[in-house]
């Protein structure tokens, strides 16, 4: 590497995180600073864009070019970004009720456009900023702020929707395991298309039922040989819900809207002047 | 006196082909070397109900709908019945004698029989060339040759072939031969030139035209009537512009991504109607927080809620100000007519850019929908105002994206051009852009965001409303938006039938108010009147909270634009 | 059936469709007619609530209760409905811009809360009211008139989609087949949980590239010894694109929103009172 | 004049308890019969920003938030940095030596050492109890015996067990015997009234409480700050009534459901904050136009965007009146205390369901985080104001729910009650309910619905607004809103500092305005003051807008409420 090479300190920000102490989001920016580096992204051409939760603040902490804008729409203002100026790279990161409550409503339109940016979710199956209540992702026994007794609605599977909305890529990871996190950070740097990372990443303040501890021992990590362009078998893998699967779980190559977009103005080719369009209303 | 105009309502059910009718009529009579103001209203419904073409053509200024009728073409029953009370005393009803049956409240106007469906029969296979037949006998009363007609016949269904082309054509000739038989008294002969080089578009199509003037970049757009047909346009138009104009999964959507893309440095513009609009609240909140210019141009349609979708309204002026929560800055302006329509959305832009904030223009189904011929916009040596670009020199350590000048305008670097990364952000922050709420910092920051229309106020002083103050004139007429026409012709009638002047103020920036021009308005007249086509009177309401005046407010909720005959009525029972 | 019963004339409303003659649409309300008779469900403990679009028009040709709400919120809307007033049968009815765009984000929710209500999603790939434009299902092969050199997004898979949501009851049927949708909307009626019907309804003005001839072509009845519990299967089944296979796809019994709120306020219990719940603020 | 009232700020880091040990203290000082106002207001995020507790005591009325301080309690640096400047002359400091320094900027007022950590260290294993130690502290300043603080940590801390709950109160006990020995100077004796039968609860609380006295039966809900404890209260209590409170996916959604809920029959609240009330904003004009009752209670925070979420501000307002596209009638209130919050929930249900709109409530971040002692709310033979049933032979034929009735309302039939179905709808629609877009029709159904809004004008004619107007008052003030308290008390210390007297009006019904009441109100002014927690001067621009005036706007936007102490200064300014 040169020596003007990028280094983690280039990438934090002054600001120091605001996470309580033992928080999963700390185990999620860390490897992702040193996936920045391993794909050297210039931090004058990189934005992070995030919605409203503790999972938001992400972008604050890192010294790239950051956007925070409302609750649940994170991606639909990435994918803007991206489709007007595709040559910057561009993150959007939020939490499970961030993207999969409030903001769920686009992740199926980013995913069929498959722009070219990479979503990365930080799931603690709770509320964290508001302070405990459940999400989207709560499961059925987790009493809450605003579920005292009983929680009446089942998890989401967001791993399932992704596959069935045809994301292009989809790795899922557990920020108890920061090293394989960077790794699938990395890849999905690469990726071109539509990835996201769906990170479980536990809130130690207000989720006392999936923590550190109960994940780890249901983390499996994919096997080797695993056929990452097999759709209906990561279906299945989705579908295992007594385990947590983690690993590249699904990767396809197709155009993004990019190329398709930049066909299109090829194919059409360009008016000379503003005055040939007039012409066609004398 | 005579009017030198000719005014053709032509009615029938939705689906039926008066659209394109009037259309090709409007084309044929514009290229013939009139002027046209060509107006259409449709149902809600893709099928059934009252569809609407009025064509009204002179050799003077077409500058509103009128409301009397020379000639109603009814295709139906229900045309008829709704509109006969219309027909001038002198005007006259043309007719299928199949499908619609006059009776005595014509009152003894004229009738002339028009056989369409017979004609249509006669001439092709079936009855669906009737609306052509239609064309041609209304061709001929324009005093316009058929060729024109002809040629526009053959552009409007050039996709389809050249039978189709031909058999339309035919049956367009029968109804010329038709009407030069039997339709003598309704022939009227005009002073035409057909040499000038004028365009014929919709308010819909100037706004669009307009948005590619400007240079715009990014179109996210969701289908809405009646604002629909300038997302279509820029679809089709804006890729051999090298921009994208990409369909988004609902407003919310696409307000958030035209954020995104002004943040990276775009030009950005979207347009949308009242549901639209309010899906978009929360979002283009964020939009003046963060300090992101972009053009949001609101076709109105009636209101409330989904309301009334194909008719026209202008009830989202305070909507547009005030609608969304906590108080930031916003810049609202009305194009007046569909030349204006073009011109105000560059303005748009520039004001967006310079300022960095939304701006909502506030366009109206009567505009979107209504074709006029307008002078060929020359647009010469164009210079879009640019972004505040943070010197070249700016430090990366401590760099104040939000920086607490005098104007209110901060140095915006973009992702990819200025290595000065920032956070954009919804949150109140300190000048940096970090997270920051205490009280002083709230304070400051507000008054900073606010200060930004305060400098924007300053700047319009200099530029010009549209305005006429005849000296000695006592009652004056504030109006905004699609109304100018009505107003304007509504006042030309007072002075020549009256002899009465009255003065009139057409600001085009509604807000931030425009107000020492106003006051000066104000200065010299005894009674002012302003006509909305709302029901509460939106616009006179900020008037009187600045101005502590007490208008006459005439106010129409119907769904249809005023007439300068009501307005003329309304202006003169205050004299 | 005793005198008394409901007929087909009593669920039809005096307003005539305005569905432009040929429409889908028409397909699917005749036989819904029937399906209500055959459930003799009364109209005046009925609501059928839909969102915006020619869809949209639905319950106006019902002579039951119904509500036309805002685009996109018909599902939400019913699912309030039927939530707070368990005792109404409630149908949800729209079009594919209406409950997969716009309103897409509710659907994940209300098949997890598993609303009893039965939800008919109308598809014909393209918006309808609005006159032609690009739809979350409009394949890419076709232009419209916000796509006119050639769309940029794959279409969406809304049985995969609704599979993945965990619907209880998810039904595909063809408004050409008529017959076959009437014994859908029976089964999906008696479900107990969220039932949906998409019916693939083909729009005669706007979408000249899925008709009812192109349709009848793919269209597969599921065969008759189909295990609608298995969701894996069915999942490899929506990812057939090739074949639109018909019938229920996929079925399960557990239990509603309504039953899990009503076994919650079983074991809190109530106040005798107002007063009982002021004291613990003294 | 000594001030009767004791003052006391605790501040420090968000999560280090600072709030606990208020709440525990609150508690404790209310039990022991003096009248408490207890302010919090917290960093919007999970750690770190400062927290802060302020207690206001006293046996007389203690209708404010209090700006200066009798006793800052600083558990750090940062707390002491930003408050010491409001410390009266009179008034002192307690801190913690480990942990704060004070300097010169004490200029000589009284401080005293209070090492919380270390006496936590030494009765309990840890510095955890240190805010309990302070709990002890303080309580012994208010003259309230220890045993009542021990009460309020016992049932604190009760779900831990009785191991944490005896530590805690070995640290208060600890604080308390320290205060005792060394804080001589700062105690206070007071008049107390143990005996009272009072309630303590949050502006929050009472909205719910409010909102289920009035029969609730259903909540739908999403999470907003500062909105949050409403909807969570309601979901621990409401199924205790038989109702259901559920959390959906957004705000539309909610909404959405509680429309769906309304039409069902049932009685329904939602409460949310401005980013909420914002996504609502579409779906609210299609309660107005279906006519569907609900209420929703907006708790307004520092805007605009994301903003300010833990701060308060009075900025809401005009989005709340104008907040959705086109022109749709809703109610608009604000409860002006806590007490208030109860009743005006009950008196917004009972005018949504008479009217069958939208109503929403007003309230903000200080009224819904401060807790105050108030009476226990007797309801007595409560009757719910019911919807317009139709009658009982109505005809199943022809039946018109949109009856153009001269009230405006029209009978509401409901699912599953009354054999009379028909189509509730967001288009505009004859009386029957189906679509209809024709002028005439319009013009009537607008008409029909905005006559809502006067019947209820008249109605509200006969309700009383809180006012006082003392003989000869020449100065007025019209507030709304939370700032209530400290206009009251500000116009006492006029009175009793001054010999000024000064009028007061406070409507609770802000739009549509109680237009009789506030002429006759500024029949005798000289001059109008309207202060206003914004920065445009929402209110003071409809007054305006209505009357032709020129009130004084006194304008704060630092996310803090006014003290009594400002207002005093800003009025007597005016004099
Ligand atoms: C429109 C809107 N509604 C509600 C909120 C309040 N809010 C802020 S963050 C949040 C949820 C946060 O949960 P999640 O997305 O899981 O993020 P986490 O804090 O757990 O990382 C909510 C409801 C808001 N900011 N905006
Ligand atoms: C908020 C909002 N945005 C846009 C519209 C305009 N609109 C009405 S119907 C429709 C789409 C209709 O398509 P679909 O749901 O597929 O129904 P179809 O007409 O095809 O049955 C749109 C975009 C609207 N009514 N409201
Ligand atoms: S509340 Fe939970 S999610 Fe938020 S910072 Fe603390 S641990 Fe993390
Ligand atoms: S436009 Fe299409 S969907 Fe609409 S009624 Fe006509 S055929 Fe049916
Ligand atoms: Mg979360
Ligand atoms: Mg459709």
């Amino acid at each position: 590497m040169s020596e003007t090479a990028f280094k983690v300190k280039d990438y934090k920000s002054d600001l120091k995180p605001i996470w309580c102490a033992g928080c999963g989001d700390y185990g999620a920016i860390n490897p992702f600073y040193q996936a920045l580096v391993e794909n050297q992204l210039d931090p004058k051409d990189t934005v992070i864009v995030s919605g409203i939760g503790c999972s938001g603040r992400f972008p604050y902490f890192c010294d790239t070019y950051g956007f925070h804008g409302v609750h649940g729409r994170a991606v639909p203002t990435a994918a803007g970004m991206k489709i007007a100026n595709p040559e910057l790279n561009i993150f959007a990161v939020g939490g499970d009720g961030d993207g999969l409550g409030i903001g769920g409503g686009h992740l199926p339109h980013v995913a069929r456009k498959n722009v070219d940016i990479t979503y990365i979710l930080l799931d603690n199956s709770i509320y964290g900023l508001t302070k405990g209540q459940s999400s989207p992702t709560s499961p059925l026994t987790m009493t809450s702020k605003t579920a005292p007794y009983a929680y009446v609605e089942e998890p989401l599977n967001p791993l399932a929707m992704l596959l069935a909305y045809g994301a292009s890529f989809i790795a899922r990871g557990f920020s108890g395991k920061p090293k394989d996190l960077k790794a699938l950070f990395s890849q999905a740097i690469q990726h071109k298309g539509f990835s996201v990372v769906l990170i479980f990443s536990p809130c130690v303040t207000f989720n006392k039922q999936i923590t550190f501890k109960t994940m780890n021992e249901i983390v499996k990590p994919s096997p080797e040989d695993w056929d990452r362009s097999n759709r209906l078998a990561a279906m299945e893998k989705s579908l295992d819900t007594d385990s947590y699967w983690t690993g590249v779980v699904y990767q396809d190559e197709r155009p993004t809207i990019h190329q398709r977009v930049a066909e299109i103005t090829e194919r059409v080719g360009r008016y000379n002047n503003f005055k040939e369009l007039i012409d066609k209303f004398a | 006196m005579a009017s030198p105009d000719l005014v053709v309502r032509i009615g029938g059910e939705g689906g039926e082909g008066v659209i394109s009718c009037g259309e090709i009529l409007a084309k044929a009579v514009a290229r013939g070397g009139l002027n046209i103001h060509a107006f259409r209203t449709f149902p809600a419904e893709i099928r059934g109900g009252l569809a609407v073409f009025q064509l009204r053509a002179s050799h003077g200024p077409t500058r509103s709908l009128k409301q009397d009728l020379d000639v109603l073409c009814a295709f139906n029953q229900e045309a008829y019945d709704t509109y006969v009370d219309i027909i001038k005393d002198d005007g006259a009803l043309c007719y299928d004698p199949e499908l619609c049956t006059p009776d005595e409240r014509l009152k003894g106007k004229s009738s002339f029989e028009m056989p369409l469906d017979a004609i249509s029969r006669e001439v092709t296979e079936g009855t669906r060339a009737k609306n052509m037949v239609a064309v041609g006998a209304m061709i001929r009363l324009f005093d316009i040759p058929l060729e024109l007609a002809q040629n526009a016949v053959a552009e409007w269904f050039d996709a389809k072939g050249d039978k189709v082309v031909a058999m339309n054509q035919k049956a367009a000739e029968a109804g010329w031969h038709h009407s030069d038989e039997h339709f003598k008294p309704l022939h009227r002969s005009f002073e035409r030139h057909p040499e000038r080089d004028q365009i014929l578009v919709t308010g819909n199509e100037a706004a669009a035209l307009g948005a590619l003037a400007a240079g715009v970049q990014f179109v996210p757009g969701y289908p809405i009537t009646p604002a629909t047909p300038i997302f279509e346009f820029l679809c089709k138009e804006l890729p051999k512009f090298g921009g994208q104009a990409i369909q988004f999964e609902d407003e919310i959507a696409t307000l958030a991504a035209g954020i995104g893309a002004s943040f990276a440095g775009k030009r950005v513009l979207t347009a949308t109607s009242g549901p639209g609009l309010s899906l978009m609240s929360e979002t283009l909140n964020l939009a003046s927080m963060a300090e992101c210019p972009l053009v949001i141009v609101n076709v109105m349609r009636g209101g409330p809620s989904t309301g009334l979708p194909t008719k026209t309204e202008q009830s989202d002026l305070k909507f547009a100000i005030y609608g969304t929560s906590g108080e930031s800055p916003r810049c609202i302006m009305a194009p007046f007519d569909i030349y204006d329509c073009f011109w105000q959305v560059i303005r748009a832009f520039d004001i967006a850019e310079k300022y960095q904030m939304p701006v909502i223009l506030l366009t109206d189904q009567a505009l979107a929908y209504t074709s006029m011929n307008i002078p060929r916009p020359e647009l010469g040596v164009f210079e879009p105002v640019k972004r505040l670009a943070p010197p070249l020199d700016t430090e990366r350590e401590g760099f104040q994206r939000y920086a607490n000048t005098e104007s209110g305008v901060s140095p915006m670097p973009i992702p990819g051009q200025h290595d000065l990364p920032y956070m954009g952000t919804g949150l109140e922050h300190s000048e940096t852009g970090a997270p920051n709420y205490t009280p002083d910092n709230h304070e400051m920051m507000t008054a900073k965001r606010f200060r930004k229309l305060k400098t924007l106020g300053k700047h319009i002083v200099q530029e010009p409303s549209e305005e006429v103050e005849p000296e000695g004139a006592e009652i004056g007429v504030i109006g905004w938006g699609s109304t100018y026409g009505a107003i304007r012709e509504a006042i030309e009638m007072l002075d020549e039938q009256d002899g009465v002047k009255v003065a009139h103020l057409h600001p085009r920036i509604l807000s931030p108010l425009h107000e020492w021009r106003i006051r000066r308005f104000l200065g010299p007249l005894r009674k002012l009147i302003v006509p909305e086509e709302n029901y509460t009177g939106q616009y006179a309401h900020f008037l009187k909270g600045k101005f502590g005046i007490k208008p006459i407010e005439v106010h129409k909720c119907r769904g249809m634009p005023f007439s300068a005959e009501e307005l003329y009525r309304a202006i003169k029972e205050e004299l």
